[in-house]
């Protein structure tokens, strides 16, 4: 495998578990966003296109002392990733200022050994030709490219948004980056807000925090850094994702990863020997 | 020459010495044979022109049947390689006798294979891409390089099969070409010994990588996971049982006899001692798996099991009864010996291997990465079934030609008494 | 069976051999003649514009520079070829003066080009529906904010052949990847794939990575952290 | 030489070899491999610059802002606007709102039912002349039904009724009509509010706070704001959330604590509140306080335990919070914003006059009632004293029926009693974007414009705890030959010798707009809310103990489950149908091929000899729906719980075989002393099937 790479820019989200209600809006505003096809029958839940999904978690408790969380999954752009260095032809990677892993649907040749690879269910596949009921294509956008069938894909953090707020800096005559407050660190010139996900900014409820992890400015990094409530997912694999979920529920966060009966929930490198 | 009405119209192109039936008969097997392969094409047309979507594969299991298949008739088509490597390289004289069919076995599982492969990827147009555009880090990027080629060392090996055609050879060129290529064998031999270990290591290091699998993912040697060397191992000691069997069924379907029996209890003998040496790195495996790779990621043995479908019972039913019970047989001579017992046990052997690959594709994907999800179903359609049976029939087709126009069986003629009834001499 | 009769005359098979690579280099020289001069043309339909438009005439009245057409919007994207607000701008009446009898051919192509856009397309309030030389297609993001930015930061300043504009030229940076125009009074027709459907213009990856490639255009520390050009979502969306 | 065939043969080889050395093979290859790139049939990205233009989803019931985004002057995206009064975030269904213009199931043209009872195409022209003719006719047997209820197209609707001579004018049932009626009954001349933005304790009963009821997106923004994200430097709540309720739905995910009661009995467990409150020296000025007391007496903690099933600690608890709020808020409402009567709501009102909080910030606000903008047409709260369903259930055929973007047939309690009476009208027309049930039913659909095709506008949604007038201006071209509802009643009223005082409904909005304070109406067009702080002063009021008594009566559920409907936005509305972007946020859970599944707890599925999966038949004693059951620990005991919105037989695939329609259940009973029917506490027997 290859070496991980740093960056000095880290796009993340802080998902409040705590916040969210599971409404869906997220899945919904994604879909518009990164132009998916709708489907009339979206009850096979494993062919269902969905570059976000909204899981629903349950304590396992009995009436009345269930409760209910919900859990909107996105890519988790993972540092190291199972599926990028899996890829046969290079059609995903991380290697960008940003973090972002990237899907190009041009190269993709269809393979899947990267859906196998990802313990996430992050990865879609296109079965068939996308189809929108007739005339529904002239509200996509311009942002995202129709994939077609034979390809696979997944959530890109609304990578084109940042694209275009790269742009806009440019068109201003500003740079891109800005030195941080840490020597030798530097941090997107993008304001924080300038560039967010489309789930991000439809929640209501501001369950989904968006910004640069490696910027104290910002909220995401203050949600994240030293949060005993925050977790990510499967963070045991060494994955080392990019998605930070908080819950003040310990047995959200229990369900956060896999735990021997004996175990107790918290970070795996209190858990597990030192990797070498 | 003259006719002899007696004898097959296509008498002419048999191999020497050697009796066929008649020419109607073998056309209406082909014939029945076809119409599997027909359905295969028409699935092949549905995926190709509509998508995999009519498949019933879908975003947990994106390696379904097909990659259980591939994974399987490539193992089982080790026969090739590993017959070729006694034959040709630890000069293993008496392998002479079966090493043509094997070959031939290979030929049809590797091109079978790919052709299925071709539809199991998304975008055919593009499967030159892992050429072109390969990404060094990926085992089915070595996986694609390995078998391209290992596919072209076998067409090599095939070339002179068919070259050796009685009435082909006639022809001054192709009878050298055919001398030369076999002088060269043993290069070859020795090429498709290395790229098939490599590409039957890559399989399996395809899911020994997956760290994100806790079901396959399996640490690492040096650069490669465990499961590469358990792949080469196992392909190893079932591809020369496949060979075996086929010839077995070759001849209980012609009524002839191709192999003798001791070569058969050779390769029952070589097929099990490489099983014993697969099992013992595989139960190791198992247990390093069972006590390592499962309580790191927080699991226990137990949790990699579900009702019945995906049962424990798979694991016992692949290690002792197709594992242990098979290699017993092949080791211990007396058994070995009584044809039934080793045909048996090659059945076993070759089966144990497929629920290897089986489970290595399917309760892989099955097993809920996600603390919070459920396991998966996967319950493959007829379109996959068709192409697999489209892959079944070419073989069928390719070995029937083969075996009436080739001479593929040095043994044959003198099995079967020397001449042929009627026989042109020669 | 006539390998047979073969075989048996042997100086019959010499002469036959000896004509027989005629036939052998005849087929290679025709197919070698059909690719290389026959088939590149087949591959590409010619589609002509709308209508007759000179850059050189709007070099010479309009603009002096590129961006007075193509310029960019307050959000960092580019125009490319000028919306019909832009161009009905100058052109809500005929500009050109009615030929007579004296005017060249040119000055009347010129003229009649122009009343067709006027009365079709700025009097409807209809687009033109010109025809790209160079359109990337859907996946590739080429931004070209990032290039005027990033490419005129070193180049501006470089010599000899790494200059790619000065502060009084700066159309030479467009110039490394378009074609000039300005002095271009025809249209050109365009050449399509008839396969791919893309204009033969098009620049391909490798092309783009001319640039993006080279290992001068990375910032690397040595520690990993990279700030490579290259990635894939450099460019593609 | 002549060409044989081992020269043709040779030849062949050398072309074969020849066409390898040429960019022939190679450049097909790659070719292809671009082709596969740029399929013809596969949708490609149009260009164009962006620009955004502002409205207010008329669709959606949280009327929720919405910028969207243009490319190239066409609408592709829909996002939130921050800083509105209502918004804060987007819907689930507004959020592709721009996508379900594309809806197969939009009408898209004038549709009349020609004799063979087939719908046939007519030009407006004709069918705003045959609109003039059947009305005329029709005279004042005239009734409309909107589904709009905070249009000015009411106003058109209401003042075209009384032109006409005409009474029969109403509201689809809603929240806002329990509300309006319990202001009415206890003596206060507002519209009730909620300033939820300035509370710190929030106790829900039944109202599905964060997801259907009231202007749901700005009740969300408040728990976005009011909530910190649990962090480091964790900041301490500046809101809390209780719900009390038969299902664990949204709301209650989020809400701490949630406490279980059985269906229909919020009011109950309100005057169980009243009491413990009481108890510990809460008070109110009312001329019945004394009966309310002895009323609210009634709901000792034993009794309001047996009868709601809500755990008394878990309530002291509540109660205990309430009490130490520094601005408490109750909401009664109902789980699917409907049909639970004014009772509770007056329970509720009580309890909060107890909290102290009547027009004190962060408590319940007395909000001027709107008024109607054209002369002698009735203000909202004049119009919700009609009753739909009880009216319906009266029979008085009308002569004909004017519909705005109402889908009584799939929406009512009882659908196919209301289908029949549809069918009873002898002319019906109805105003719809969409083919909905009621439409389809109909012998004349007029296509209207959806809200982001249409100008209108939004008046103070019910829930706000201010006066907040929104317009909406056109913000994309039309997709479908509309026109708006106003406009043609306005046009046909002036045929017809009634002149309404405006030409054009957009006039009706610029005399409205210029009412409120520093707004013109290019301001209020441009996407900003004009809002009013202004209050009705709280002169007292009368709590109405004797209509409490009689209506918050406990009632015996016998063997029956209790059935307890929930709503949730993801699924559209009755006259959207289920948006097309919207089906694959339905969880495996939730709806499987064309079964929908109806939830209980395991011990209750245990009693009932159920299991998970079963597919059960659910019979109101009039009704029955088939479903799949999934038991679901959140669900309170002896209560199944349903889902609205499933089992469309209208509209479009997207729709279309899903489930069943929960209403089909749903019994409408005179609400004792009100004059509303409720349907919140039916009762169902749960078999095997």
């Amino acid at each position: 495998m290859s070496a991980k790479k740093e960056f000095n820019v880290k796009w993340g989200m802080a998902i409040d578990l705590d916040k969210c209600t599971g409404c869906g809006a997220c899945m919904v505003a994604c879909q518009a966003e990164n132009n998916l096809a709708p489907v009339a029958d979206a009850s096979n839940k494993l062919r269902v296109m969905n570059w976000l999904v909204v899981f629903e978690l349950s304590n396992n408790k009995e009436f009345p002392d269930h409760e209910v969380a919900y859990l909107p999954r996105p890519c988790q752009q993972c540092a190291e990733q199972p599926c990028a260095t899996v890829c046969p032809v290079v059609a995903t990677e991380r290697n960008e200022e940003g973090g972002i892993v990237s899907q190009i649907y041009p190269r993709c040749i269809g393979c899947r050994y990267c859906m196998a690879a990802c313990p996430y269910h992050a990865r879609y596949f296109n079965w068939f030709d996308p189809v929108w009921p007739k005339g529904m294509e002239k509200a996509l956008t311009p942002d995202v490219s129709v994939r077609p069938r034979g390809v696979v894909e997944k959530c890109t953090f609304c990578h084109h948004r940042y694209m275009m707020a790269k742009d806009k800096l440019r068109a201003q005559g500003k740079n891109i980056f800005v030195k941080g407050e840490k020597r030798g660190t530097k941090h997107s010139a993008i304001a924080e807000g300038d560039y967010v996900t489309s789930c991000a900014e439809a929640c209501p409820n501001g369950a989904i925090v968006f910004g640069d992890l490696n910027n104290p400015a910002h909220r995401v990094y203050q949600l994240t850094h030293d949060n005993p409530n925050a977790f990510r997912l499967l963070e045991r694999l060494g994955t080392d994702t990019a998605v930070y979920y908080i819950s003040s529920r310990e047995w959200v966060r229990r369900l956060g990863d896999n735990y021997l009966k004996d175990e107790i929930t918290q970070k795996p490198e209190k858990i597990l020997p030192k990797k070498h | 020459m003259e006719m002899n009405y007696n004898r097959p119209i296509d008498a002419a192109l048999f191999p020497d010495g050697c009796e066929r039936g008649s020419l109607t008969k073998f056309l209406l097997w082909l014939g029945g044979v076809s119409v599997v392969l027909l359905l295969g094409l028409y699935a092949a047309f549905l995926v190709l022109s509509r998508g995999l979507g009519v498949t019933g594969l879908d975003d947990y299991f994106g390696f379904g049947l097909w990659i259980t298949f591939d994974l399987g008739v490539i193992a089982l088509g080790a026969g090739a390689f590993f017959t070729g490597l006694l034959r040709y390289i630890l000069n293993i004289d008496p392998l002479k006798n079966i090493i043509n069919l094997a070959v031939i076995v290979g030929f049809i599982c590797y091109t079978g294979a790919m052709l299925v492969l071709l539809l199991d990827i998304g975008q055919p147009i593009r499967s030159w891409f892992g050429l072109w555009h390969p990404n060094v880090h990926s085992m089915l990027t070595e996986v694609i390089f390995c078998i391209s080629c290992y596919c072209l060392v076998l067409i090599i090996e095939y070339i002179p099969l068919i070259l050796e055609q009685k009435q082909i050879n006639k022809n001054r060129l192709a009878h050298h070409i055919a001398h030369n290529l076999h002088l060269m064998m043993p290069l070859f031999a020795g090429i498709g010994a290395f790229l098939s270990t490599f590409h039957q290591g890559s399989l399996g290091g395809m899911y020994g990588v997956l760290f994100g699998r806790p079901y396959a993912f399996r640490d690492g040697f040096f650069i490669w996971p465990w499961t590469f060397f358990l792949f080469v191992l196992s392909a190893a000691a079932s591809g020369p049982m496949l060979t075996v069997l086929i010839a077995t069924l070759m001849e209980k379907m012609t009524g002839k006899k191709l192999v003798s029996f001791d070569i058969k209890a050779l390769m029952g003998k070589i097929a099990g001692t490489m099983l014993l040496v697969y099992l013992v790195f595989k139960f190791m495996d198992t247990l390093a798996w069972i006590n390592s790779v499962a309580p790191r990621s927080g699991l226990t043995f137990d949790q990699f099991f579900h009702g019945w479908i995906y049962g424990k019972w798979l694991l016992f039913t692949e290690l002792v009864l197709c594992g242990v019970l098979p290699c017993v047989i092949l080791l211990y001579k007396p058994l070995r010996d009584n044809p039934t017992l080793l045909y048996l046990a090659g059945i076993l052997d070759c089966a144990g291997i497929l629920i290897n690959r089986y489970v290595m594709t399917v309760q892989t994907l099955a097993f809920p990465s996600l603390p919070f999800d459920k396991w998966a179903l996967y319950c493959p359609n007829w379109v996959e079934w068709a192409a697999c049976g489209f892959v079944f029939a070419y073989g069928a087709i390719l070995l029937s030609i083969s075996h009436r126009y080739l001479p593929i069986f040095p043994q044959e003629r003198y099995l079967n008494g020397g001449c042929c009834a009627g026989g042109a001499k020669h | 069976m006539e390998e047979n009769k073969h075989g048996a005359d042997d100086s019959n098979c010499r002469l036959k051999c000896a004509c027989g690579v005629v036939p052998f280099l005849i087929g290679a020289a025709v197919a070698l003649a059909f690719g290389w001069w026959v088939f590149p043309d087949l591959i590409f339909s010619k589609q002509s514009q709308p209508f007759y438009f000179s850059h050189n005439i709007h070099m010479e009245k309009v603009g002096t520079v590129c961006s007075d057409c193509h310029s960019f919007r307050a959000d960092g994207s580019f125009t490319g070829v000028p919306a019909l607000g832009t161009c009905a701008g100058c052109h809500g009446e005929i500009q050109t003066d009615e030929p007579s009898a004296a005017s060249t051919p040119a000055e009347k192509a010129a003229y009649e080009a122009e009343k067709f856009f006027v009365e079709e397309y700025v009097a409807k309030g209809r687009e033109v529906p010109w025809l790209r030389h160079q359109y990337q297609p859907d996946n590739v993001f080429f931004s070209h904010a990032a290039h005027f930015s990033k490419c005129y930061s070193c180049h501006l300043t470089m010599k000899g052949s790494l200059s790619l504009g000065t502060p009084d030229n700066p159309d030479k940076l467009c110039m490394t990847c378009h074609p000039s125009l300005a002095e271009l009074d025809k249209n050109i027709p365009v050449a399509v794939n008839v396969l791919t459907d893309y204009s033969a213009s098009t620049m391909k990856m490798w092309e783009c990575e001319r640039c993006h490639a080279l290992p001068g255009h990375f910032y690397n520390d040595g520690k990993g952290r990279t700030a490579a050009n290259n990635a894939c979502y450099t460019c593609h969306k | 030489m002549v060409l044989d065939r081992r020269g043709f043969m040779k030849f062949v080889a050398g072309a074969g070899l020849g066409v390898m050395a040429t960019p022939i093979p190679w450049k097909l290859l790659d070719d292809a491999a671009i082709w596969t790139q740029n399929w013809s049939w596969i949708p490609r990205n149009v260009k164009g610059e962006t620009s955004y233009t502002y409205a207010v989803s008329k669709m959606c019931p949280s009327c929720v802002p919405m910028k969207v985004r243009m490319v190239g002057g066409r609408p592709v995206r829909v996002l939130p606007v921050d800083g509105h009064p209502l918004g804060g975030g987007v819907s689930s269904i507004a959020v592709a709102e721009v996508q379900m213009m594309f809806s197969p199931g939009r009408v898209k043209r004038p549709l009349y039912r020609a004799a063979d009872g087939a719908f046939r195409e007519l030009s407006w022209a004709e069918a705003v002349t045959l609109l003039q003719q059947k009305l005329q006719a029709a005279g004042s047997s005239t009734a409309f039904i909107s589904g709009d209820e905070n249009g000015s197209t009411n106003d058109v609707l209401s003042a075209f009724a009384r032109a006409l001579g005409a009474g029969d004018i109403f509201l689809m049932p809603s929240e806002a009509q329990c509300a309006a009626r319990a202001a009415e009954l206890m003596g206060i001349p507002a519209q009730l509010g909620y300033d939820l933005e300035n509370s710190d304790y929030v106790l829900a009963i039944g109202a599905n706070l964060l997801e259907s009821w009231g202007p749901v997106i700005r009740n969300r923004r408040i728990f976005r704001d009011g909530r910190p994200v649990a962090g480091k430097k964790e900041l301490p709540a500046r809101l809390n959330i209780a719900y009390a309720g038969a299902v664990q739905n949204n709301t209650a995910a989020v809400a701490r604590p949630w406490l279980p009661v059985y269906p229909g009995t919020e009011g109950i467990l309100a005057l169980g509140i009243a009491n413990m409150l009481i108890a510990k020296g809460c008070s109110f000025d009312s001329p019945d306080f004394s009966e309310f007391k002895l009323l609210a007496a009634k709901y000792n903690p034993e009794v309001t335990a047996k009868e709601t099933g809500v755990d008394l600690k878990k309530l002291e608890a509540v109660v205990k919070a309430l009490m130490a709020a520094k601005a408490p808020l109750v909401i009664v409402g109902s789980e699917f914003s409907q049909g639970s009567g004014a009772a509770p709501v007056m329970a509720g009102f009580a309890l909060n006059a107890l909290l102290g909080n009547i027009n004190k910030s962060g408590g319940v606000c007395l909000l001027p009632r709107a008024e109607a903008g054209i002369d002698g047409a009735s203000a909202r709260d004049e119009i919700f004293k009609n009753d739909l369903t009880a009216w319906i259930a009266d029979r008085k055929t009308p002569q004909a029926l004017v519909l705005h973007e109402a889908n009584p047939a799939y929406a009512l309690p009882g659908p196919q009693a209301v289908a029949a009476f549809l069918k009873a009208v002898p002319f019906k027309v109805s105003f719809s974007t969409y083919m909905d049930e009621t439409a389809a039913l109909c012998d004349l659909v007029l296509p209207i414009g959806m809200g982001l095709e249409r100008i209108d506008d939004v008046n103070t949604p019910y829930g706000c705890g201010k006066t907040v007038y929104c317009i909406s201006a056109v913000a994309a071209d039309p997709r479908a030959d509309v026109h708006n509802t106003a406009n043609v009643i306005l046009h046909v009223a002036k045929e017809m010798g009634k002149d309404l005082g405006f030409e054009y409904y957009e006039d009706l909005l610029k005399t409205k707009a210029v009412r409120y304070e520093k707004c013109d109406f290019a301001v209020l067009a441009a996407g900003q809310a004009a809002v009013s702080e202004a209050r009705v002063e709280f002169s007292g009021f009368t709590a109405r103990a004797d209509v409490l008594a009689k209506a918050l009566s406990p009632k015996t559920r016998g063997n029956k489950l209790g059935l307890a409907p929930y709503a949730k936005l993801n699924l559209g509305t009755a006259k959207t149908g289920i948006p097309p972007y919207n089906t694959k946020t339905l969880r495996g859970t939730e709806l499987d091929g064309k079964d929908m599944y109806v939830m209980m707890n395991a011990k209750t599925a245990r009693k009932k000899g159920l299991s998970d999966g079963d597919m059960v038949v659910l019979d109101s004693g009039k009704q029955q729906i088939r479903a799949r059951l999934r038991v679901f620990e959140g669900v309170m005991m002896d209560t199944v719980a349903v889902c609205l919105g499933y089992g469309h037989t209208a509209l479009d695939e997207f729709s279309q075989n899903k489930g069943a329609n929960v209403m089909e259940l749903m019994v409408a009973v005179p609400e004792p002393q009100t004059g509303l029917n409720v349907w919140s506490g039916t009762g169902v027997t749960v078999s095997k099937a």
